[in-house]
């Protein structure tokens, strides 16, 4: 069976790769251009831990069919961050401990990203919203909330 | 043998791909379809999908609303006309499932999902579906009762008059889980008024039969009427005549039909 | 919002440190935030094949027939992996404890006990095609009846569902069908007491729910080892069940986790690393199996579900002066750890109570449902579900605060617990107060200046006379003998070489293994 | 129709480790050149903050800073054997064992210190900050680096240290349950408060109020962490989870994170809490473990809660809205509590 050639932008960069039918993007980010930072959490839509931004939008990498980002911008944590230095949401999660087991970590910087890029001074509620798709076990989500407030207001620790 | 994908710039090459093989599906935002081949579901061997800028048309413009069937759930919340519609809109998944998920497959989502076809079928929405022979225009009613069979046909999009009147419109997903979660129960109500009157009023339900259905024993307790305490109570306690709310892992039969008129009278008389 | 009460004990600390603490930053933190933490599925290995697991479409039944011939011919399979492929097929999670008996298959033999069981492993090129060849294993299965309540397994006629333990119960010393605890005469506090209270409660099973499902990758390194990126919480207990599972030394493994996306107990079976070493034992070449999240919240462990009696007798004035405990834990179709939970929970009882008169009864039963594990709170929180809810009706029943009632019945430094040790280095006396404090919730002086160092011991240091129940006769000589209670034999053959690619491992002549023995006897020990 | 509010409380206790099987585990400290040490285990860190408390315990007994010591875990090859992550040993037992590689380790340290002084071992201390000085001399003193520099390459010593901890394995009276289960216990107190609506038996949390006792807060972030983090656990289990919903049915088991439900962000409430230390005699620095115990008292505390608020009592978990509905519509309406 032939395989699809896709082309795309990943974090800034051209890439190109070969995918089966059927393969999802979450599949050909890990598998074949190797960035890790999207995680496999259900394979459902139901966790956010595999979370995008594609083109700016946040979408879940598992349910995306690859071939549809032909020629799209795909962002993932791997390039979220400027040059050596944080984002000011990554620093914001680790001044407020807002990772335990840190597998939930990368799909709610995701959502935390597209939010604030959208809507920079978020309520409370805006962001329980915007995090909502995103699954954590450990936390109890509140230091996640502070943190992405946190990061909203420019402050460090909540 | 991995998945076919056949893409297509026209509606009408799609639906003939789709009418002409059992084992294709149309992939619209993906949350159904692929979630279904993630989990190995064999019997998709191929997908199809339409880049057909008519899918994604939006015409909010005039009494009566065309909206694509590829129009996700993010596009009605940022657009001011479909006002009405953002409630509905807005309770479906997360940030990433309203990006993705679209109009078109809602109408084709099972229970605890399908929310936003609630809301299409208490506005009294007409499906308009491309065949293997031509497009047809079908009542949402008739669609959703007959979805299984529709599983061949492409949606291209779905229309509804617009409420005249915000108030008119109400609606409400009850969930165990805040703000995302699964349906316990959906009610959707347009209940337009004339001269203090209650007149074509519409009442929908999710979760409370095999598919979205129509409360029609309470429709009739409120129309003609004004819609007051009685008339609400009324409506509230005939809200489960017709109902078969099964049993899921978010709640028993017996609790959706214990509830789904609590919830009606709190919705049509504005309390939380 | 934390606040440290440094003032209270502040007696019995030294404060005077310099890395504790402080809230210094998780040494894993840059990681997680960047993404850069590296779990068991973050590697990406040449040539990795999928492993996928054929599982039981009911809940019990006899296996007539496995038919994997269409399979093996699917295409994209590179091996068939049966029940006869693993070298040591039958086992249990604790024999490294030397605790119970082998009563698991990794894949089934001749009957599935639970909807969701193993029977047949595929390994394939890609994901796709192990769900094509899965289609194609051919099970015949001859329905059984199945039990899946604790208390209806436990009845005479009750279906078996594990043939290890052919009433429904896990041994204990090789004579009791439940864990004892008897501290003073429970039947004599009882009748003494002014009110007595009894109720039932049932907690139910829970999914870990981890972000990260259980799995692991396996690939041949070199020198004919293995190694194993895993998300066990527990390496060597995987390292040294892998190595008893498949017969060889545990030094043919090179295991490597440490970073896993959550735990909370349900990665502690050992669930995909025996039959993932053993596809790339098989094939000779990397391969991974993952749960997905449907199997993870079906078939993998959940934490066990418990059905609990308490039955309480308390004075009008508050004190509690006896406490019957009846409780079932639901082991689901195999033990793994619900034997050892039974046991812990014993020791729990009563609560942090201080209770002349105590008895328990805990059960570990098996019925047809997915194997309970591990979770946090092992043993205990359901417990203290049943014990917390009951303390408070009691204070109702005797008209007391609850808060006030906790205090006067707390155990407190030098009193005598029910598992006959001294309480020391007590606190929950002090944890009412300052929850009350917190709260604004009022009490009287007296229960704001009770402290657990003072009040304790004395006549509460004392056993009271405890009947013994008459000791059944051992069913066998020794239950709980396994396998590893074999004698050793004497001088091991040479590690053998890696198997070829399309053979399984050859069984080995005389029983060996190359696990280690964690500890030496428990539970076979007789008094 | 009315929401009316209650409170109900629960204190517990908590077992530290497993000792009926023999609880043990080790830990190897060893330091580079550079005085730089790494301590390898075979522990897992699964979110607990294993290789973050580990290496403040390692730190604070080194007498070096925290950012000198590394932890290396869990490689068969390399870690050394620890029976696992799981039954609340983790900074225990293995806290213990690092504990005890890390003096060992320190004592070779302070000899090479004292061979490149001219001192006797016993006469000096570390500051804390990567240097070694005589008692009372501030200036006469190293640094670990240099003291690390001349063991290797000078006074061929390994700086390094092997721990174990074990508690032997407790053997169990078969007939009276008598056992040494634990060595040490964790404690706990929580108030919960919650709205519960009669007409539909939807139970809302409001608020929380704790207090635990956990022997000492080595790390108060990662304290906080588990003991927020647990009581979100715990409300979960109370409310909501069940992969088996109509238990002992086993009909209708949820198959994804809709239906596998758990509190979500907008489902939380105000926690405020208060930690006690009261120093185990066996514990590292007299720590306990808070990761398991934090969620247990929450589970009565709502129950008790809700009954206080509605006066039905739900001995089955988990506490769902048509549990509490068909209770209340036995009972022929809700029945208030006196309010606390």
């Amino acid at each position: 069976m032939a395989k699809t050639a896709l082309q795309f932008r990943h974090n800034g960069r051209d890439v190109a790769i070969f995918v089966d039918g059927g393969t999802n993007l979450l599949v050909a980010l890990r598998e074949l251009i190797g960035d890790m930072t999207p995680k496999f959490g259900c394979g459902q839509g139901g966790c956010g831990a595999c979370s995008v931004l594609i083109d700016g939008e946040l979408h879940l990498s598992c349910l995306t069919l690859a071939e549809s980002v032909a020629g799209r911008s795909v962002q993932t944590l791997d390039g979220i961050k400027d040059g050596p230095n944080l984002h000011p949401l990554q620093r914001a999660f680790a001044d407020n401990f807002a990772a335990q087991c840190g597998y939930c970590t990368p799909g709610m910087l995701m959502a935390a990203k597209a939010l604030l890029d959208r809507n920079p001074q978020p309520s409370r509620e805006e962001v329980v919203e915007a995090i909502s798709g995103n699954i954590c076990r450990c936390t109890g989500y509140e230091p996640i909330i502070n943190a992405v407030l946190a990061a909203a207001s420019g402050r460090a620790r909540a | 043998m991995p998945v076919t994908v056949k893409t297509f710039s026209n509606v009408g090459e799609a639906a003939a791909a789709l009418s002409s093989d059992r084992g294709a599906r149309y992939f619209g935002g993906g949350t159904l379809v692929m979630r279904a081949l993630n989990e190995g579901d064999l019997s998709i061997s191929s997908i199809v999908r339409a880049q057909d800028q008519a899918l994604l048309r939006i015409d909010a413009s005039g009494p009566r609303v065309t909206i694509g069937a590829g129009v996700t759930f993010a596009r009605i919340l940022a657009e001011r006309d479909f006002a009405f519609l953002h409630a509905p809109a807005r309770s479906i998944g997360g940030p990433a499932v309203r990006n993705m998920g679209t109009v078109g497959g809602n109408l084709f989502a099972p229970n605890p999902y399908g929310d936003f076809a609630v809301a299409l079928l208490a506005l009294d929405a007409v499906v308009s579906v491309q065949g293997g022979f031509g497009a047809r225009d079908i009542p949402i009613e008739e669609f959703l009762q007959s979805r299984e069979r529709q599983a061949g046909a492409l949606v291209l999009s779905v229309s509804c008059q617009k409420p005249l009147a915000a108030e008119a419109f109400h609606y409400r997903k009850v969930a165990r889980i805040k703000p995302k979660g699964g349906s316990v129960i959906t009610l959707a109500a347009h209940l337009p008024v004339s001269s203090g009157r209650v007149l074509g009023a519409r009442i929908a339900l999710g979760s409370m039969a095999q598919t979205q259905v129509r409360a029609k024993a309470a429709e009739r307790a409120l129309e003609g009427r004004p819609l007051d305490a009685s008339s609400i109570t009324a409506a509230a306690s005939a809200a489960v005549e017709g109902t078969s709310p099964a049993d899921n892992a978010l709640a028993s039969g017996w609790y959706r039909r214990e509830i789904v008129g609590v919830h009606l009278r709190r919705l049509l008389s504005g309390q939380k | 919002m934390l606040e440290l009460r440094k003032d209270i004990f502040a007696d019995e600390r030294d404060d005077n440190l310099k890395e504790i603490g402080k809230g210094t930053q998780r040494q894993d933190m840059l990681g997680h935030v960047t993404g850069t933490s590296t779990y068991f599925d973050d590697h990406k290995l040449q040539g990795m094949l999928h492993l996928k697991v054929v599982r039981s479409t009911h809940s019990h039944a006899r296996l007539r027939r496995i038919d994997t011939t269409e399979a093996e011919r699917s295409a994209g399979v590179r091996r068939i992996i049966r029940a006869a492929d693993i070298p040591r097929n039958l086992n249990t999670l604790l024999s490294l404890i030397n605790f119970g008996k082998d009563d698991e298959p990794s894949l089934a033999v001749d009957k599935v006990r639970y909807k969701g069981e193993p029977i047949v492993a595929v390994v394939a090129d890609s994901p796709r095609e192990a769900y094509e060849a899965m289609e194609k294993v051919r099970v015949d299965y001859e329905p059984l009846p199945a039990v899946f309540d604790v208390e209806e397994a436990l009845k005479s006629g009750a279906p078996v569902v594990n043939e290890t333990y052919p009433k429904n119960t896990f041994t204990y010393y090789d004579v009791y069908d439940h864990q004892k605890l008897r501290f003073g005469d429970v039947e004599r506090g009882l009748a003494g007491a002014d009110h007595v209270l009894e109720q039932r409660y049932q907690m139910s099973p829970i999914e870990h729910a981890p972000t990260e499902t259980n799995g692991s990758i396996a690939a041949p390194d070199t020198n004919g080892r293995y190694v194993v990126y895993t998300s066990t919480q527990a390496l060597f207990f995987s390292v040294d069940t892998c190595a008893k599972i498949l017969d060889v030394p545990s030094n043919t493994f090179h295991f490597i986790g440490g970073t896993v996306g959550g735990g909370f107990g349900g990665k502690v079976d050992t669930i995909t690393e025996p039959l993932c070493i053993l596809g790339a034992m098989l094939t000779g070449r990397p391969v991974r199996y993952v749960l997905g999240r449907e199997e993870e919240m079906q078939y993998g462990p959940p934490r066990g579900a418990e059905r609990i009696y308490i039955k309480d007798g308390v004075m009008r004035d508050g004190r509690i002066v006896a406490r019957k405990v009846r409780a079932y834990f639901d082991s689901g179709a195999y033990t793994r750890l619900s034997s050892y939970a039974a046991v812990k929970c014993a020791a729990h009882l009563p609560g942090p109570y201080t209770i002349p008169n105590v008895y328990g009864d805990v059960y570990c039963v098996f019925t047809n449902r997915t194997p309970a594990t591990a979770m946090r709170g092992f043993g205990v929180t359901a417990m203290d579900f049943a014990i917390e809810c009951q303390m408070d009706k009691l204070a109702h029943l005797v008209g007391m605060d609850p808060m006030e009632f906790r205090i006067l019945n707390a155990y407190r430094d030098g009193d005598m617990k029910a598992h006959r040790r001294e309480a020391k280095n007590t606190a929950l006396i002090e944890c009412v107060q300052v929850a009350a404090e917190k709260a604004k919730w009022p009490l009287r002086e007296e229960f704001r200046r009770a402290s657990s160092r003072q009040g304790g011991g004395g006549e509460r240091a004392a056993v009271s006379p405890t009947p013994r129940d008459a000791r059944p006769q051992p069913a066998m000589a020794s239950q709980q003998r396994t396998s590893y209670d074999r004698a050793p034999v004497a001088t091991r053959e040479p590690q053998p070489p890696p198997p070829p690619p399309s053979s399984p491992p050859r069984a080995p002549a005389a029983p060996s293994h190359g696990a280690t023995r964690f500890s030496s006897v428990f539970g076979t020990r007789r008094r | 129709m009315a929401r009316h509010r209650g409170r109900g409380i629960a204190s517990i206790n908590y077992p530290i480790g497993m000792n009926l099987g023999g609880d043990p585990s080790q830990a190897l400290v060893h330091s580079n050149p550079s005085g730089k040490f790494t301590v390898a285990l075979s522990s897992i860190d699964l979110g607990q903050g294993m290789k973050s408390v580990t290496r403040q315990i390692c730190a604070e007994t080194l007498g070096v800073p925290v950012e000198d010591v590394y932890v290396d875990t869990a490689d068969s090859d390399t870690g050394p054997h620890c029976m696992g992550s799981f039954a609340s040993r983790g900074t225990h037992r293995v806290g213990n064992a690092v504990m005890a590689a890390a003096k060992e380790a320190r004592g070779v340290m302070m000899e090479a210190a004292a061979e490149e002084l001219e001192v006797n071992a016993a006469d000096l201390e570390t500051d804390g900050r990567g240097n070694i000085h005589v008692k009372g001399a501030p200036h006469r003193s190293i640094s670990t680096k240099d003291v690390a520099i001349a063991a290797q390459f000078k006074q061929g010593k390994t700086i390094s240290g092997r721990g174990i901890f074990l508690v032997p394995l407790s053997d169990v009276d078969p007939e009276t349950g008598e056992m040494s289960p634990a060595t040490c216990y964790a404690h706990a107190c929580l108030v919960a408060e919650v709205e519960v609506d009669d007409e539909t038996g939807e139970i809302a949390m409001v608020r929380m109020d704790s207090a635990y006792e956990l022997g000492r807060a080595l790390n108060p972030r990662l304290v906080e962490q588990q003991l927020v983090g647990g009581a979100w656990m715990g409300i979960s289990h109370t409310l909501y989870e069940t992969p088996e919903p109509y238990y002992p049915d086993p009909a209708h088991g949820p198959r994804d994170f809709v239906e596998y439900l758990m509190p979500g962000p907008g489902d939380i409430c105000p926690h405020d809490i208060a930690v006690l230390e009261r120093p185990a005699a066996d514990g590292p620095f007299g720590a306990k473990g808070p990761g398991e115990m934090c969620a247990n008292p929450v589970l009565p505390a709502v129950a008790n809660a809700i009954f206080n608020a509605v006066g039905v009592r739900i001995d089955d978990l988990p506490i769902t809205p048509e549990k509490v509905l068909r209770a209340i519509k036995a009972q022929g309406g809700s029945r208030p509590q006196q309010r606390r």
